[in-house]
């Protein structure tokens, strides 16, 4: 697959499935040689509680902005040929990818540092929140660090 | 003048909708909307201290001014990813 | 997707092409909340000069032993859920994968950190061989740190 | 004792061969067998001191014994990935 440097952003931010086949072609070019690829899937189990489904909701236009922001920042921080990522939002079953963030890199310590970097600063900054519909039935938005909700003690910070 | 607020994930569901109209004085903070905003709608008042709000898709500060048609969004703590 | 937990190690030594879908589907699994991909890809470029093709040899049996024992000391070092490595040998054109590893946990860190482990050390100790096929005709074995060849200066430590 | 060793990358195309036998004395190091193989392979002389060898599949030192059947192998560094 010869195929020139391109250096293309890709963000979207989709209702369907992620295509994590086409997200590694779009950061695919012939002068990488590291290509990083992190999945944030939806897991069975939070602490000891079983979710049966989780619902995404963004706020589109600012999240679009701020996930613009972050590949420029990236950029000039690290030498990325390309770099992709694509959220889902909407309804997801468990085991579903709800994110996906690519990179290449002539070298892969870069392609680790901006991958961690992206995905660390997409979970703090981007207005996207994941609900969690627990297998109990009962339903409840995951907003880390605040206290003053319904159930405080599941709201501490967790990461996927 | 008039300003409308969206609200998502909690916040959306303690005020029960998905946006709200404030009027506020020419020149308003985001600190002074968001002490009116806890007035008119009571429910969100326990978690607006702790939410950050946005003018025009960008974060802004308790400093920042409303100006008269920006889009300002209420941002609860984020858990996207 | 439903799939439970299996927990099981992928380590292929392939002459094919590696499919890159099999292996993210190797580690899928309920319980992951994370899934980090790395691919080693033949990049066209190597310090201005160009490459043409590159072939990978290996010692087989020693190669995949040594991958098995990376395996074992990630899986105690990190809460691995799923984890896998192929490694391709043979004629490669540029663009293509050269090595994939794969790991699944359930939070983000233990994923970057091991995935960046498992291809640091492999690149160190795994018994696996890459032949630099130049544009111009010529063609070198690389040997980080092997002084003594026919053009030492190709052969300072160069990674992908 | 008849020792088998196989040659790979820069040392298979150095010496012209996948694999060479040597006639060693029973508890023989790697380093005896280095030495012993820079003198029947002239051609090896030159990288032999910067090549690790594998006993059984598994890295040996200067001082590991090679024993009669064990499968020696001449790993030049490695470039893998």
């Amino acid at each position: 697959m010869h195929k020139g440097y391109l250096g293309c952003d890709v963000i979207e931010i989709v209702n369907e499935p992620i295509d994590t086949a086409a997200v590694l072609a779009q950061v695919a070019t012939d002068e990488a040689g590291a290509v990083l690829l992190f999945l944030g899937t939806t897991r069975a189990g939070t602490r000891g509680r079983r979710t049966a489904s989780l619902d995404y909701e963004c706020y589109g236009e600012m999240a679009r902005n701020q996930l613009g922001e972050l590949e420029a920042v990236a950029r000039k921080r690290w030498p990325l040929l390309g770099c992709a990522i694509v959220h889902r939002v909407g309804h997801l079953k468990i085991g579903e990818v709800s994110v996906a963030v690519a990179v290449s890199t002539a070298h892969r310590h870069a392609a680790f540092e901006a991958g961690q970097w992206l995905i660390d600063t997409l979970k703090e900054v981007v207005p996207i929140w994941k609900k969690e519909n627990w297998s109990d039935g009962e339903s409840q938005w995951v907003h880390p660090g605040l206290t003053t909700s319904v159930r405080p003690d599941d709201n501490a910070r967790h990461d996927g | 003048m008039n300003v409308r607020i969206r609200l998502f994930a909690v916040a959306k569901d303690l005020a029960g909708r998905d946006s709200i109209s404030l009027e506020l004085p020419a020149g308003s903070t985001i600190a002074q909307l968001r002490a009116r905003l806890a007035a008119e709608v009571p429910p969100l008042a326990g978690v607006l201290p702790q939410v950050l709000f946005a003018i025009g898709s960008e974060y802004a500060t308790d400093d920042s001014v409303v100006s008269a048609g920006s889009e300002v969004a209420c941002i609860p703590p984020v858990s996207g990813g």
